[in-house]
């Protein structure tokens, strides 16, 4: 939360400084299999960030002392790249994308059959080409289609989205905007049944206010795993079709 | 051998867990004794050595004028880092922060800023030239589970002690760090259904899941963090931020209120 | 296994070039289908997504006013940094630029520079005390081959499409950098006598030599970069370049012409 | 050394700047046994410095090529606190570390008998609170009681000290102000017996001045080892006592 | 190529700045079997340049995993000392010598016959103790005779010359203000036999000039050649004859 | 293998020892020859080439104007690193300066500072603002043994060869450092109760324990350090700081004074 020396009239009439009502999400767009490379690859657009994810694996684990005996590892490096924020950042991993990676990863994890694939690894590479507050949410989001992509067997997938707390409301995906002036940002993460995988939060809520806050959130990852399931049963009968091309799908709200 | 006896204490736990009980004794919601001794360091402007059962953790506070970020140019910078250093645990490697450390002192700085217990319009200078720079060092010390909570406390219990050092930098006389709030972080584990507050060292290995919950004197949150690779369902989640601002307050009214 | 399968593509390529064939049916001098995508990236002064085949390269360009170089206080300054970040090959690892990176940098860099694409004396603000710093980062999304040449389309092309952000800065209105030559670095591998350009990444690990050239638009050579641990005979090196400067110009005047 | 503009008069009447006499050790506190992760340790106040020392092992070496077929290897790491100076110290290892660290083992692996545990490690790791002139023989004198506690068989106890120059007299372990300003710094360590693993000197000294500050300082040595063997003792009479509890004595000269 | 303020006149009377032809080297020295540890080394000075090259090996690669089965790897490691250059560099390598460190390897690679030691590496290690236009290329010849001093069997030695084009002429042999004001600098290696493994090129040419360069770099690579034959010819008769003294060629053009 | 040469070469020279003699026919405290090389990088503003045996180090001192230090506003600063670069011992690996050739540089610093060799306030230019810095880079070329005697003799001979480069700086003429003193190290190693000087590469393994004494002109002790994990009595401390003095003396007056 940065400081702001006015105050910003974050909703007028009911509506968002974007124009969104106070429950709806950014446009969405979601590509899947858009890397040659990759084992799995999805390209995410929430608003104006652009992320894009790869998956590599379940191949061998180097150094090896980190291989597992009983099931797979799994990795997650979230990167931003250079020209994706305003002022030019260097280039590497900062503490802020160690944390982010972390929680990732525990994003993820909960529903990977780890157990398939002792001694390996599954690699999730998240790059963030174009930053605009909610960018782990974004990441997320790709990481979880690539991984099914990649053909990872997985309990679910993961949809990710954050609501926070503009001007004294509780709102859905804040922008960056309202990142910065508002009053607090909760990113969550869960599955298709609910089951909560990531949870941060920072700012100020009372326990009535995280409550509401938090139904909010769960109401915005559904509407993204509905976006998410319709791309992958679009390229999946594409490629039973045509095999090989590319699907997407856009869906705002 | 490791991963024998570490099954047999994981059977062993849960056992007891089933029955209600804990290794030590505690309930589910429980924390283990808490001991604060303040102003060990004298070189620091702050210090607290934090003891929460066998765990132990010095937190040192200094502060020292220096340039203010460019886009708050009338306001204090706090810098928090942690440093899990291998004394503490056989498990702590020599080396730059790991993302375990990172991501604590991260919370711990969450904590300190978000609940806005210091006020950094009140720590600048000369506006857009020098401010005050509030370093907290959180240096582990023993590490026998729930470095988190014992971290948050000693941070908040460090600038509670801390004098401004004004006169070493001919800036008038020295006099106490204004604190505005007390917030405290208190972390569950989830294990197999069932909710532990204060996971000791012997529990901490077979938690599936954690979250930490910081809250404010009000009984605001004002920070979260779930970690590990498990899950929580919504009500567990729920359930946790209930309890973890009771025992909060708890732990604010009985060591840190002034 | 992996060399099992790799000696046998190996073998399949080789006779295919006996053939005067290649694997996608190019001919020897051929390039891959060439996309460029500008200004995807609003954030960044100048930006481009270049596809060559499948191989695909996000190169950005960001501008802000710092300090010149004390031997050249009254030029701009160019930056030029390559990530081959692990999302794009298996081959590739998180972690500082290795060698590979740092030369592909290096030498998109030297086109830019050498080619005098850019006028460094106009990007001087105030002498001795502030210049423009251009960075140029290129950021590998996918290598299916020849990188370096989908690089350095995309450093062009992020620059063609550069504006410079003077009002951000306070100094007047925003305004097209002025870029004044386009050059094209066209890369060729040889293998067993034979010279093949825009090796794909099925080619590329049998390469034994590698040779890039970078020429302007009027057709002189401004860099040149041999790599590999082979040898090529000077015949074969004139060759390389003839060729190499007509692919460039192509390139140039289908994709990049203004 | 650092420089000093005008002349501080370091001895008045026979006593120094702090009240002692030029062969008086600053009060010393030691405390055994004070972690409970560590296999061995001990906490150690000499004059306003405060320093920990914890001991791990004999453990398995990592990385793996570091193993020595005969012997255990002795790994020992001196690191500052960053707010165990005036001026706060960025963390991690610098120049003076890595030196401190190399000849803190030097003084220590001479009494261990390092050839009980072939292919194995001894960790010894030394973190200095607070600092204020004499860490390093500090920091030995507590790492050789960790040792100790740790039930790693040694030769004997090692005792840390130094002697130095100020204002033309030779004294007993120098405090901040004597060593800034002072002509020279000698700290050393010995065994029991008197034998030298630790010598290091920096400054301006005679043969004969060198002679006395060595004869001085051996004698600080050995006022400290009735300390290190005092503490030592109760900790294993209590252990066989009440087991567990946490020895501490304090002795001043 | 820095940018110059004044336009300096290169060429006088046929004669550049310091006094050569357009295609003449500057002096050259080359001393073999300079270094007792290394298995093999050469000091080079061309020009103000000061080189010292030194081979290791073929001996076991750490870490293993480097370790190719059918061949020896070569490690190539170009080092400029601090005070090597007018201003004082920091230690360790930045990109520039990355870069050079792989050029120069992929210059001699092609003549060491590496599959007759798998599994091993051959360290090459090149010191730059004064720098003045032209290390790269003095580096790769110090390297080839220090390879052929330590008995490593190469198909032929590597020479390496630059060629450049200073106020419109194409020499050879740029020295600093050539290749600091000049439009062009061309470095070669070659092989006895003449085929190319090293070639790099920044500035500006046409075709025709470069042709008339790269001839021109052949001829100065030819005239190296005979100096590190005559060099290594006169250490083995000294070998058979003396054994053990160092041998000393100097010779202009 | 490596150990059963080893093994016989320490049998050998322990032999040896017995009957009071060093592989090369010294005396125990007897040094090696010396030659000292002045003025070989004519690019450093001093600079010596010591051999010292087939042990071989190159010192290069630079100076450029820059900032004093805080405490010390009005003095020069010295900053000496050591470069054990590959290129000089099978047992040096690439990468930044490991704790041997981090005390090696200390040592070397500890002479030149301790003996009061340089007036550090005489490399004021403008106190507070701008002084003289002192680069002392010592580059190990080939260790045959004893690299701290060479690289001590080394550092104060580029000294002792320095021209303050004022006139490049536009500080007025440029002059010679003026070098007040002339430190000397010696080193002894303990093997087997016997003391041997100026060790070479075939002794140094077998050392339990070494020792260098740092001695001005005028006879007196400015730096020592014990190395290596064995101990000495201290008539054995005695014995070699006697012995040092008298031939950090005969080093003195033979190669350095002027």
């Amino acid at each position: 939360m940065i400081f702001m020396e006015e105050k910003i009239s974050f909703i007028k009439d009911g509506l968002r400084l974007d124009g969104r009502r106070p429950d709806e999400l950014r446009p969405i767009k979601i590509e899947v299999g858009v890397l040659a490379r990759a084992d799995g690859s999805c390209y995410v657009e929430m608003g104006k960030n652009r992320v894009i994810a790869a998956v590599y694996g379940p191949r061998e684990v180097h150094p090896r002392h980190l291989q597992e005996v009983t099931r797979a590892i799994v990795r997650y490096r979230y990167n931003m790249a250079s020209f994706s924020v305003e002022e030019r950042r260097r280039p590497g991993p900062d503490r802020r994308s160690y944390e982010l990676s972390k929680v990732g990863r525990e994003a993820l994890e909960p529903v990977i059959l780890t157990s398939y694939y002792p001694r390996s690894v599954i690699d999730v590479f998240v790059e963030i080409l174009q930053a605009d507050a909610g960018t782990r949410t974004a990441g997320i989001n790709a990481a979880s289609v690539a991984l099914a992509d990649a053909g990872i067997p997985m309990r679910g997938l993961i949809s990710s989205c954050a609501a926070g707390k503009v001007g004294g409301e509780i709102v859905l995906d804040p922008m960056k905007e309202e990142d910065n002036f508002g009053d607090a940002d909760m990113p969550i993460a869960m599955t298709p049944s609910g089951e909560i995988t990531l949870l941060q939060m920072d700012g100020g809520l009372t326990i009535d206010e995280f409550h509401e806050a938090m139904e909010l959130a769960k109401s915005g990852c559904r509407q993204i795993y509905e976006v998410q399931r319709k791309v992958l049963i679009e390229r999946y009968s594409q490629l039973e079709g045509e095999r090989g091309e590319q699907a997407e799908v856009t869906a705002c709200d | 051998m490791t991963s024998v006896i570490s099954e047999i204490r994981k059977d062993y736990l849960y056992n007891l867990m089933l029955r209600g009980e804990r290794g030590d004794g505690r309930s589910f919601d429980g924390y283990r004794e808490i001991s604060i001794q303040r102003g060990l360091i004298e070189k620091a402007e702050g210090s607290a050595l934090v003891k929460l059962g066998k765990t132990q953790v010095l937190v040192g506070v200094k502060m020292q004028p220096g340039e203010p970020f460019a886009d708050s140019p009338d306001r204090g910078v706090i810098i928090t880092n942690a440093e899990l250093v291998p004394l503490a645990s056989p498990l702590f490697e020599p080396g730059p922060p790991n993302e375990v450390g990172i991501e604590l002192a991260r919370l711990v700085d969450r904590g300190v800023r978000e609940s806005k217990s210091l006020d950094l319009k009140s720590l600048c200078i000369v506006p857009g030239e020098k401010v005050w720079i509030i370093f907290i060092d959180v240096h582990i010390l023993d590490d026998c589970g729930n470095i988190m909570d014992a971290s948050s406390i000693g941070a908040i219990a460090a600038l509670l002690n801390t004098i401004v050092p004004a006169k070493k930098f001919g800036l008038g006389e020295d006099y106490p760090l204004e604190v505005k709030d007390v917030p405290i972080a208190t972390t569950a584990m989830e294990f197999g259904g069932v909710i532990l507050f204060d996971p000791d060292s012997d529990e901490e290995p077979i938690a599936s899941t954690k979250m930490t919950v910081i809250s404010t004197a009000d009984g605001r949150i004002c920070g979260m963090q779930k970690s590990g690779t498990g899950m929580l369902a919504t009500d567990q989640v729920y359930r946790i931020v209930d309890i973890a601002c009771e025992r909060a307050r708890e732990i604010r009214e009985k060591f840190l209120e002034v």
